[in-house]
């Protein structure tokens, strides 16, 4: 077992490119070899050390490995990118692209998520007990894909776009969302607890429930009638119909 | 500045030289027989030396290339390499940005490259992007076949005012050839049609496919000018359109060669040697095109060859691309010329597991082995439409080797087996071989051939190395080794100049753009001037004033004359 | 009274024209200025011309009323430029583009003065 | 005395090609065709004369000589963690190569106008792409015209008597007898008075009326209920009818869709609507884009980084993603520490936070004229204008390139000679 704990040296007001801060890339590393690990903040290359105090203690793989994050990491993005195994916990608020690419292990953040958390995630868990920003587990400008797999739960609220392209993998909103949640949901499942507008938009495959209030729906869906969900009676409609599409939409 | 290049292997098939150790001499730009005690000298260790890699058809600049990196974020960040010293920053994979462009040519030895559709309205597009490009020469051709004027001319059966106005158009572009994309299915794009075959009627203008490629075949032979018609069949992409192309390749014996080259050179036909009725019975061809070709010298082709993988086709077959995009459920660009052509943009996947794509892939490999005279079919991607031009080591090494191909032929889908003749192809080009498909080759068929494609006295030096021992090596066993020279040349040299060390950029001064000035009678000029006048006053959306390319986007020109026709007297 | 109306910025031929004259009198009056139609001038008891306070939730700027019979009811315009982005909305919902168009406004008559554009932005120093 | 014909205009994206300007003693004394914009642009107005600088924003400036102001201009760029190189749209693209290499020597971000304007377009081409035309194809053969969310009375005064409306071409012989316009917004504008038809969506609707129009193009009517965005649905059904009776059909559309609720997915949806009506005829999408060379910043930008705009240096590759990258994005996280505002005005056109953060760090501005840039700057140096002084490549709004014209002789340095001084002082001050 090996855990890292890192600490902001001082306030960060420009981001820091964190996409170095990975159990895959931290397991097996000594203090020192961490440190020098190269971290950008804005047009400057400087290191993981100068930014940011860090305490190793013990040595194992990535599975193993365990980084703990304390203080501000509001301005630190790309944590956990492509992680494939271990776990990262947030004890307050991260930047942008939060365990974006990740494919296993696990990420828990205390506090709020800026955009992009889960960009691309094709596998492993996210658990943000705050609020996300946009693109929640969405893609990248012109891919086709966002999120193929894995989990995201958010116990707050989200903003427009979530899971946009997603084409795997699931996310959990307990909150709200903002507009077009599921915009070409291509075969993941998203469950909305609070209120939404416009969800489902050019779906084609895929799953999104709204346990509130839907403000607008999208003139693009067909109503089959009511479904019972896990013990919940929901009106379910099937979309978007331009592309014939086969997703499910469960609106309360 | 003197270079000599001692102990190379080279393989020069233009001065009959077939890996002989000879010494290459280099003054001023251009290789020479003999250089001074002074000269610096590259000792090329038995290493194959070869010209400067030409690529007669490549979409590397302008209005549609730009719409494929706008379209296309995902592909930019695909890549993407730092600043150096020396470099840009690069970005792209099917379309790079144009630092990218030159660099990884020239890292592949390639020093010649040209652009293969300009609409003459958006040349001065094509030429902002050609300034751009680092080290590599270029140039583009200029799009003729569906344009308002080549077919009133036509249709008014003068061929005088057709030459006038493709010398103009020519001029207007400073482009390099004619560019025949669909004929007439450009103009009835217009209007979300298209024709079917050669014999088709444009609605409005009264003129069939056939009649447009013929036509600008004369014109081009009365021109003289270096290049033949550039031609991209009609029917493009669709199942059985080898008939089109069998058809569009006879019309060749109308014409007789000015020069001392083909009269038509038929680009990618891996995308026009198609068989069936539909995706379904769809087959290869590719061995009815390559027998033609094999009786019929006064045609080329480039093969197109498809790479499995990321691709971004753009072509100026306009309802082409609209088919493709319903087809893919891709995302689709499409950009009509007033009065000249439409193009479109449609990314695209190729997997290996895909029959078409599979059947796709084997016909281009299929076109090049069964085609004798490898002067007769040149080693393109049509990049990027069958893919990056990155990828041609690996074309080299699936030429060179049939255990290589054999090996691929497993990892891909089944139907390659009944549908192609390629699994019992066992052809391996020779080093002569492929320096023709991708030097000597596509310099003779752009009529470049004295100064471009071979290491004789004149020439350019334009010279690469690569780090293969011909004399050692087996391509068709070792095929990695071959693959992994051919992607990253030891040296490249342009123009004199060591522009690529060890793969490695180490210098990049800006190449020279050919374009033809073709000279017609005044008289010719003038009446199709008179035409030319009426279009900009009623139809087009800008100034005639405002069209021409101005020298200032062409800032180190090499302009080729061209145009003798004698003063006819009525 | 009060008039609640959603906001809508956008270009004018008159606010184009005097783009490259920001310092001058010609642009403060083609932009400085709230479009909206004569029943809602009306509701707000003004005359064009008045001036009247426009307040969101992300500013307050006083502009002169303008009357534009095409603005359907409880549709306030106000031509590009420094007085409407005084009180448009900032965020660029994770795609660069603020909230120019569609922001919830509160419109009242004042008498306090429309500002220069050089005293508008040095409250921003 | 002499007479510039076919010169060509920058102001709008129109790019209009047919102006005859009079030069006497240096100075344009008539303009020929050109609209109210044009002709105030190319009249000219009043322009900062000279250098100026200030430490302090709050002080009055002094006048420097350009040495001095380019040497703190460099400064200011060479020190900075986070720069922004902002604006470019009134400038020719041989500014925007000079621009984009500073902005790789600095580590800078890099954005135009088109963030506030635009680039929400470009956004969902990267969607769907862009089935589009030259505007001469539109004259020549388009009957069916709808300008959504678009006003270009006011914006591109001449665009419907040039190319789109009221234009005579070669399939439409009759000009505006022949073709059919349709106006959809929020507002009964100037624009939408002279259609043959007005489609009033309400205000942040645009993305439900362009889904209802599809579902109905595709065959779906039945899951549209009775009213979307305030149409009704025999409206609606209505004009899909008109839509699909086109032989060549076109919609030309503005910051309606950009800048409204839904953003680029407003577009992103209209460019599906487009791709899916050719299943049936012929159509064509165009933004109607704001500055003459807005459209040429995007192009020169992809051409050399691969993106269009808001390219990120900072770590020496091209890194994109608005949101994230784009000016306003990273002026309202406050990260910017220095900025260079050239031929764009930010301080006119950013929300007042953006404004404010821009009042806080060093500012330097390259323009002819005083604006609320100049409010909010520490280092101005005055350039000659382009289009008018200066000779230069601009891209017209479908992407057509163009060459202007110099109309009169410059009193004051180019952009392009200004930013290669500070590129060159900048790596001077890096000990290169």
């Amino acid at each position: 077992m090996q855990t890292v704990t890192m600490k902001p040296r001082k306030e960060i007001k420009i981001s820091v490119e964190g996409e170095n801060i990975s159990a895959d890339i931290f397991s097996g590393k000594t203090e020192k070899e961490i440190q020098a690990l190269v971290a950008w903040m804005g047009n400057q290359k400087t290191t993981i050390g100068e930014l940011f105090m860090v305490k190793v203690e013990g040595s194992g793989p990535a599975a193993d490995t365990k980084i703990i994050l304390e203080g501000d990491f509001s301005r630190v993005k790309r944590i956990g990118e492509g992680m494939t195994a271990g776990l990262i916990l947030i004890n307050g608020n991260v930047d942008m692209h939060l365990g974006a690419k990740m494919s296993g292990g696990k990420i828990s953040v205390k506090g709020n998520v800026d955009s992009w958390a889960g960009r691309e995630m094709k596998g492993g868990e996210l658990i943000i007990e705050g609020n996300a920003a946009y693109y929640l587990g969405a893609g990248y400008r012109g891919e086709s894909c966002g999120m193929r797999g894995g989990k995201i739960t958010v116990m707050g609220n989200a903003l427009d776009f979530v899971g946009e392209h997603m084409c795997g993998g699931e996310i959990m909103v307990k909150g709200n969302t903002g507009i077009l949640p599921g915009m070409s949901n291509n075969g993941g499942k998203i469950v909305i607890g609070g209120n939404t507008s416009r969800p489902g938009s050019e779906m084609s495959k895929g799953t999104i429930i709204v346990n509130g209030k839907v403000d607008e729906m999208m003139p693009v869906f067909k109503l089959e009638g009511d479904e019972v969900v896990d013990g919940v009676t929901y009106k379910k409609y099937t979309g978007d119909v331009i592309g014939n599409g086969k997703g499910l939409l469960y609106v309360k | 500045m003197e270079l000599l290049i001692k102990n190379g292997a080279v393989i020069d098939p233009v001065n009959g030289i077939k890996g002989d150790k000879t010494d290459i001499s280099i003054k001023d730009g251009k290789i020479v027989s003999s250089v001074s005690s002074k000269a610096t000298v590259i000792d090329a260790g038995g290493r194959l030396v070869m010209a400067g890699g030409v690529d007669a058809h490549s979409h590397i600049a302008g209005a549609k290339v730009n719409v494929g990196r706008m379209m296309r974020p995902e592909d930019s960040r695909s890549g993407i390499s730092p600043r150096t010293k020396i470099t840009r920053p690069c970005t792209g994979y099917t379309v790079p940005n144009v630092y990218a462009m030159g660099y990884r040519y020239a890292q592949m030895g390639y020093t010649t490259v040209f652009e293969a559709a300009q609409a003459i309205m958006k040349a001065r597009h094509t030429h902002e992007e050609l300034e751009e490009i680092p080290i590599i020469d270029k140039g583009a051709l200029t799009l003729f076949g569906s344009n308002w004027p080549t077919m009133d001319f036509i249709r008014e059966k003068n061929m005088d005012k057709l030459a006038a106005y493709v010398a103009w158009g020519l001029l207007a572009s400073r482009g390099f050839g004619v560019k025949c994309v669909n004929p007439g299915g450009g103009e009835m794009w217009g209007f979300g049609k298209n024709v079917t075959g050669i014999d088709d009627v444009v609605p409005g203008f009264d003129v069939t496919p056939k009649e447009i490629i013929v036509s600008l075949m004369k014109v081009n032979e009365m021109l003289e000018l270096p290049h033949s018609v550039h031609l991209h069949c009609n029917n493009l992409g669709n199942p059985g359109n080898y008939k089109t192309t069998l058809a569009s390749m006879e019309l060749a014996n109308q014409v007789k060669a000015s020069k001392d080259r083909q009269v038509m050179h038929v680009t990618h036909l891996l995308f026009n040697s198609w068989g069936g009725t539909n995706w379904g019975d769809f087959e290869s061809k590719a061995d009815e095109i390559a027998n033609y070709l094999n009786n019929h010298d006064n045609i080329t082709g480039d093969m197109g060859q498809m790479i499995f993988g990321s691709a971004t086709t753009m072509t100026a077959d306009g309802p082409k691309q609209y088919a493709n995009a319903k087809l893919l459920h891709a995302k689709w660009s499409n950009g009509d010329v007033e009065l000249e052509d439409a193009s479109g943009v449609v990314p695209i996947y190729y997997v290996k597991q895909i029959s078409v794509h599979a059947i796709m892939w084997a016909i281009g490999f299929e076109l090049a082995l069964l085609t004798k005279d490898p002067y007769q079919m040149l080693l393109t991607t049509d990049h990027p439409n069958g893919g990056p031009f990155v990828n041609y080591s690996e074309v080299i090494a699936l030429l060179m080797s049939n255990k290589k191909r054999q090996e691929e032929i497993k990892t891909v889908h089944e139907a390659v087996h009944a549908k192609n003749k390629l699994p019992g192809l066992d052809r391996e080009l020779d080093f002569s071989e492929i320096a023709i498909m991708t030097r000597a080759g596509p310099a003779k068929v752009l009529g470049l051939l004295d100064t471009k494609g071979h290491l004789g006295v004149g020439a350019d030096a334009d010279i690469s190395i690569y780090d293969i021992k011909p004399e050692q090596i087996d391509p068709s066993v070792e095929h990695a080794k071959i693959k992994s020279a051919f992607s990253s040349a030891t040296y490249t040299i342009k123009g004199g100049q060591v522009v690529v060390k060890d793969g490695q950029i180490t210098a990049t001064p800006l190449g020279r753009t050919y374009w033809v000035d073709a000279k017609v009678p005044q008289l010719h000029h003038d009446e199709m001037m008179k035409d030319i006048v009426k279009k900009f006053k009623n139809y087009y959306s800008i100034q005639l004033a405002n069209y021409m390319v101005q020298d200032e986007y062409v800032t180190h020109p090499q302009v080729i004359k061209a145009g003798a026709i004698p003063v006819e007297v009525n | 009274m009060t008039l609640n109306a959603i906001l809508i910025t956008g270009r004018t031929i008159n606010q184009g024209a005097t783009i490259e004259n920001k310092t001058s009198l010609d642009y403060q009056e083609a932009t400085a200025l709230c479009e909206m139609n004569s029943k809602d001038i009306g509701i707000l008891g003004i005359k064009p011309g008045n001036q009247i306070s426009v307040k969101t939730d992300h500013g307050e700027v006083v502009v002169k009323i303008k009357e534009n019979n095409g603005n359907p009811d409880g549709m306030a315009f106000i031509p590009m430029g420094p007085w409407a982005n005084a009180i448009v909305d900032p965020d660029t919902k994770g795609c660069g583009m603020p909230g120019f168009k569609g922001i919830k406004a509160q419109i009242n008559p004042t008498d306090n003065k429309i500002l220069s554009m050089k005293e508008l932005i040095a409250r921003y120093k | 005395m002499t007479v510039i014909t076919d010169a060509l205009c920058p102001f709008c994206g129109c790019v209009c090609d047919d102006l005859t300007i009079v030069v006497e003693n240096n100075k344009i004394t008539d303009i020929k065709n050109a609209c109210k914009l044009g002709a105030a642009k190319i009249m000219g107005h009043h322009r900062i004369e000279a250098p100026m600088m200030r430490a302090d924003k709050k002080s009055e400036f002094k006048e420097v000589s350009y040495e001095e102001a380019i040497n703190e201009a460099a400064a200011i760029l060479s020190k900075s963690k986070r720069p922004l190189m902002y604006g470019w749209a009134s400038a020719v693209c041989e500014v925007h190569k000079k621009g984009i290499l500073l902005a790789e020597e600095v580590g800078a971000i890099i954005d135009n106008t088109a963030t506030v304007c635009h680039a929400p377009s470009t956004l969902a081409v990267h969607e769907k792409g862009l089935p589009t035309a030259t505007l001469g194809q539109i004259k020549n053969r388009s009957d069916v015209v709808v300008f959504w969310g678009s006003n270009p009375v006011h914006a591109h005064p001449r665009h419907m008597g040039r190319y789109s409306v009221f234009a005579k071409g070669f399939f439409q012989e009759k000009g505006r007898k022949g073709r059919k316009v349709i106006v959809v917004d929020v507002r009964k504008t100037e624009t939408a008075a002279m259609a043959d038809e007005f489609i009033q969506v309400r205000q942040g609707s645009d993305y439900l009326v362009i889904s209802a129009l599809r579902a109905i193009l595709s065959g779906h009517a039945d899951v549209v209920p009775e009213s979307v965005g305030g149409i009704s649905k025999e409206q609606l059904v209505k004009l899909v009818d008109t839509l699909k009776a086109a032989k060549f059909g076109s919609i030309f559309f503005g910051m309606g869709l950009t800048q409204s609720i839904s953003r680029y997915k407003n577009i992103d949806n209209a460019i599906s609507l487009i791709t899916e009506l050719n299943a049936f005829t012929k159509y064509v999408i165009s933004p109607m884009r704001g500055h003459y060379n807005v459209t040429g910043f995007g192009q020169v930008c992809s051409w050399e980084t691969g993106f269009a705009t808001a390219v990120d240096f900072a770590r020496g590759a091209p890194y994109y993603n608005p949101g994230e990258t784009a000016a306003n994005d990273v002026l309202l996280r406050k990260e910017t520490d220095a900025a260079m505002i050239i031929a764009g005005d930010a301080g006119a056109h950013f929300p007042a936070d953006s404004v404010r953060h821009l009042a806080r760090i060093p500012v330097v501005q390259i323009d002819p004229y005083w604006n609320p840039t100049t409010e909010v700057s520490n280092v101005v140096i005055p350039v000659a204008i382009c289009g008018v002084e200066v000779e230069g490549t601009a891209y017209r709004m479908d992407g057509v390139s163009l060459r202007m014209r110099k109309m009169i002789e410059p009193t004051l340095p180019t952009d392009v000679e200004v930013l290669e001084r500070i590129t060159e002082r900048v790596r001077q001050l890096r000990g290169e």
